[in-house]
């Protein structure tokens, strides 16, 4: 947690400082999340998000180099600065993006599930989307999907109360909770406060079970919160919540303070510890970042590539291996 | 008169209308309380209440067709896209619902929307959100498509958008929002279906909608410094209805023609200027009709390389001297 | 109840008979649920369903001939011979339409709704979805946008049991029923049996006064059950049901017979009025024949017009009234 | 050589991918049990059951993009859309995963789906269900598209679309499915990218894709037959990529050309032909190149309607008659 809290400081700073283009959506506030859901899975298990993709990135192991050159647009970068930060990949981490179209992601999950199916793997694919992506249509789509294939999926709500400056009650009508929604596609759902890393995990580690030995999707939703605005270039971040709310979540339900006192609590960490791992993220991020600065930028040509399989690898003809596969 | 910004120029529009007409409603994410992601809307939803300015939640398929089904009954919706890449969400209700409906029930129906928001690459944030679909809209006929490249056109098309009793997707671009220009206090409307002269010159015909008008201002100012060219600039301003008279006049003048565009070339807008002006004007023609648009790939993300995919002036000058 | 069943036999035979084209898709078995629903509509209230819409068309009050002359493709058909069987249009009854894209309407009657209520007009809009229709985003979205902008619209499934060849188990996964996916929204949903009318009625009835007095949307979910193939075109109607299943329904379920059966026990109808009735609605059918077969067909240049209003209506200027509009 | 119908061609292609490689799927809505809407998959479900032959409920939105995720991990779906107007509810999920996911990842991930169906006008079915966007396909970089004319074509592509690491989006036509060509019984592939001249001529070139390309086959006979006019018949096959060499060389020899496409004509396959042709064989132009497309309105159903807002043979062959 303390990697993707310092990364995103540090990428904070850098975009203030004109290092980077467009959106940068800071997951800062949700960390436990990723991290908690994340650390139960194995060699089969899979991950695919949305545009708040930072912490997902991070919590699957990739560096904090390939993630901040491609913030700064770098040849480096994970996708050869051609995503930027709504869309960081590491397939060879079975990490599936970061997508920028609200819920667009997540029949992609369902499909990776299929493909896990279909070729007999036990794994699961663990599928994030927002508060405000569970009124896209083709999220509905996938659940219906999901329940009559039989696909292990698990569909992980981040609730983190806004969708951009609208909160969960002006945007959607439901009963108790979101992921109540399930029920109408007859599939197992549960809920759960993200600041509770031992509670997160056990209800993961429940629907990880269901999905690798029943074949069953499961929807869990799990509050938490953002500090930041939506988006960096968001000014209105303070105008559609009070900042006492949001020193109210920074004070008293900061997931990584919780869970550092937690496991200082349980003695399992000491307050040393807790200071190396802080001083080495903010060390790793910030040669990160210079990592990122000093990397050149995509060639002119470099536009060209990476569009058509065929077009870049001109060389294989009709029998050759036909680009790398996940299952090659 | 007054310079007002782009997105000021699109505001007053809607507050103009909305005064004028009852039936018109503003909808869309984020538009009232928080006064639009772009702030279009601002201070809107503060003057008019929530029943003019209608916040909505992310169900762009479910709200553009709510939108169509209102104003078959003659409520005048004025929907906002975040950015029209989400159109893709909405794509069967803009194009079977809003786009057919009169057709196929005879001219019973009408159905008086307008759709709008930025339809632009250039500011970074990846080929997802940098769909430039005119296009994809105006191949369907029953739809009109406008792409104002200046804030006088954006308001005076705009109010004509909204009175209009037809589906009109209405594209702006977040790197115009900012920039100013003059505007009269008085009330005025632009038709659809007239292109406008930008710059007048004798020697080379350039055509182009939206932001590529400016590049095309600025190469035609290079070209003239730099080389003696005289380039006549032609805005298409609304792409349909298109004003083929205005194209082929200058064409017929000039002789020569350089198409340019921010959307990707294959099948875009420029494809069917470039076969309407050779087959109506063959015989006047100097040179090919040389294109000009973005780099035909998906958006890159990394900015000086968008940069470089998008149009620039320079290009324009390169293709220019080539054909001149 | 008649005359939807003898006009569709006719344009059955006419069919057969080459005189029109394209798709046909009959309401034969269903047409309790189009004349219960509709029945307790009023001046306010307005209709919009899918591509199985000539038993609403009928009841909404649109003339044979109109209908039968559309299904021909004929000038004089409600929609210029433009629509066909799938687009059927009458506003001026309130009724929008005949929609090819499953689903596809149901957004459209939800901002029908919207009109209603901004214009501050207690109505409702019946919007009719089939059994298949339920698994496409856009009716979710709806569902979503209904109850939170609290809109007067009623959606009511007909749930012929299949969507094309099929069944609801293998289309749609859900506990009891599709309906209760209404719940997820916090909609009041209700069920019932189409063929007893009285049931319809009081179950409508209850979503219209909801609709009216509240502003607050219902799903409800009518059972019923065709007995042609989806489409005319559809030789395998019998593979994916079984012969024995079809007449079972026909012999013990025909809605049409159970409603003439009832009245006449209720000593409301006599066997003669009902075969009056019966005798009407075919002569009604066979001069709507023949008024359609006789209609001339559009000209070439009615391809171009009703494509814009503006082009269709030349002369009016600037100031010129904007078209005909409901409210107008 | 057996004569093969268009859709007994597809039927076979798909059977002898599914044999040769196991992770080719097929999936879509009746296609299993029901063995196809248009019986293109007739008897697949019987031969290869459940797991390679997959019925959907009516979600294309949520289908299309599963397969996509499903094919990002090495699964092969050939996903069949009953009607390719169907597109629509799926229209973000083809353009921005399966269209832009390659490039976003900087090329670190493929997407090996096959979408196929019908897309054409000519069955009464109405505007809704007469969509040809062909040319919205085609605009995207990122992804394939294809549309072929014979059962000989439409075999050896969908082999090749279904092999390819890319998106292809694979348009065949209802109007065809019962029309017969010599298939030959052995294994054939054929090339995306690669025009075909269906017929030699000297004095115009007709370009055209899909059922198109029997239309000018047909003028073709009619121009020779009635005003000893030879015209070369040049098919596509693949519209992107798109063998513009092919094209060029038939107009470098007959210096004229009329283009003919059953879509709209603004901004259609068409346009852009007309503009690439104008631009690199400007020289070589004896007349301007003519378009026959579908009469610019929504599809209309009355049947024999229908018939005269399609392309007919006699529509090209007037247009070849005023170009000559
Ligand atoms: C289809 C679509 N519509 C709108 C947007 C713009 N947008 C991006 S994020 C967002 C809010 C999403 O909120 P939520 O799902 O709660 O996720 P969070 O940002 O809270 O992580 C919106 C409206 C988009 N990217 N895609
Ligand atoms: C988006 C879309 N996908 C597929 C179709 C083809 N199609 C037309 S009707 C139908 C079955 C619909 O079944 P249901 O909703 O139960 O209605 P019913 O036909 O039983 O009245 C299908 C698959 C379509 N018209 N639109
Ligand atoms: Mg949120
Ligand atoms: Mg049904």
């Amino acid at each position: 947690m303390y990697r993707i809290r310092r990364f995103e400081q540090t990428s904070l700073k850098a975009y203030n400082a004109g290092k980077m283009g467009g959106f940068l959506h800071l997951y800062t506030g949700q960390e436990s999340v990723a991290v908690a859901t994340i650390s139960l899975l194995g060699e089969n298990d899979h991950v695919v998000t949305a545009y708040r993709d930072h912490g997902h990135a991070i919590a699957v192991g990739m560096t904090m180099n390939e993630c901040m050159a491609e913030l700064f647009g770098k040849a480096t970068g994970c996708s050869k600065g051609k995503g930027g930060s709504m869309h960081l990949f590491a397939p060879d981490k079975r990490y599936w993006g970061g997508h920028g179209i609200v819920a667009g992601q997540t029949p992609l999950g369902l499909g990776i599930a299929y493909a896990l199916k279909y070729k007999g793997i036990p794994g699961c694919c663990l599928t994030y989307l927002g508060d405000g992506a569970v009124n896209q249509g083709v999220y509905h789509e996938s659940l219906n999907l999901a329940s009559l294939l039989s696909l292990p999926v698990i569909y992980i709500i981040e609730n983190n109360g806004y969708s951009m400056g609208t909160s969960l009650a002006r945007s959607s009508a439901f009963k108790q909770l979101l992921a109540q929604r399930a029920e109408g596609y007859n599939i197992c759902w549960d809920q759960c406060n993200g600041e509770n890393i031992y509670e997160v995990r056990a209800k993961t580690q429940a629907a990880i079970v269901r999905a690798r030995e029943e074949s069953r999707p499961t929807v869990l939703e799990i509050a938490t919160y953002r500090y930041y605005g939506h988006s960096v270039a968001d000014a209105n971040a303070r105008k559609y919540r009070t900042p006492e709310e949001i020193d109210h979540y920074k004070t008293y339900h900061d997931p990584l303070l919780l869970w550092q006192k937690r496991l200082i609590d349980e003695g399992i960490l000491t307050e040393e510890q807790a200071t190396a791992i802080d001083y080495e993220a903010r060390a790793e991020a910030d040669a990160a970042s210079r990592f990122a600065d000093e990397s050149p930028f995509p060639e002119e040509a470099d536009i060209f590539k990476d569009i058509y399989s065929e077009l870049d690898h001109p060389a294989e003809g009709e029998n050759a291996p036909r680009g790398t596969f996940f299952f090659n | 008169m007054a310079l007002i910004s782009y997105r000021k120029a699109l505001n007053d529009a809607l507050a103009e209308e909305i005064l004028r007409d009852e039936n018109v409603v503003v909808m869309g994410e984020e538009v009232a309380e928080y006064n639009g992601a772009y702030k279009v809307t601002e201070g809107l939803w503060g003057r008019f209440g929530s029943k003019r300015i209608v916040d909505l939640p992310i169900s762009e398929g479910g709200f553009v067709g709510m939108a169509v089904g209102a104003s078959m009954l003659g409520v005048r919706p004025v929907v906002e896209l975040m950015f029209w890449s989400f159109a893709y969400v909405a794509f069967d209700q803009i194009i079977n619902n809003a786009g057919c409906v009169r057709y196929m029930s005879g001219g019973q129906i009408n159905c008086p929307i307008v759709i709008r928001g930025p339809a632009n690459g250039g500011t970074n944030v990846g080929a997802t959100h940098s769909h430039t679909p005119e296009n994809l809209f105006a191949a369907m006929p029953g739809l009109k498509v406008v792409a104002p490249a200046t804030a006088y056109d954006a308001k005076g098309l705009l109010k004509t958008a909204i009175r209009d009793n037809d589906p009109v997707m209405f594209m702006e671009n977040t790197l115009l929002y900012g920039e100013k220009w003059e505007v009269p206090e008085d009330e005025y409307l632009i038709p659809m279906g007239v292109a406008d002269v930008k710059r007048v010159g004798s020697d080379i015909t350039l055509v182009a909608h939206g932001r590529a008008v400016i590049t095309c201002l600025e190469a035609a100012q290079i070209l003239e410094a730099e080389n003696g060219i005289h380039a006549e600039v032609v805005d298409l301003r609304s792409i349909r209805p298109l004003d083929e008279e205005t194209i082929l006049a200058s064409v017929r003048k000039t002789h020569r023609a350089v198409l340019v565009e921010e959307n990707k070339p294959f099948c875009g807008v420029d494809a069917q200027l470039a076969a309407m002006i050779q087959e109506k004007a063959f015989d006047e023609l100097d040179a090919p009709i040389g294109r000009i648009s973005a780099l035909d790939a998906p958006a890159i993300y990394s900015p000086p390389l968008e940069k470089i995919q998008l149009p620039t002036a320079r290009r324009v000058v390169q293709k220019v001297l080539a054909t001149c």
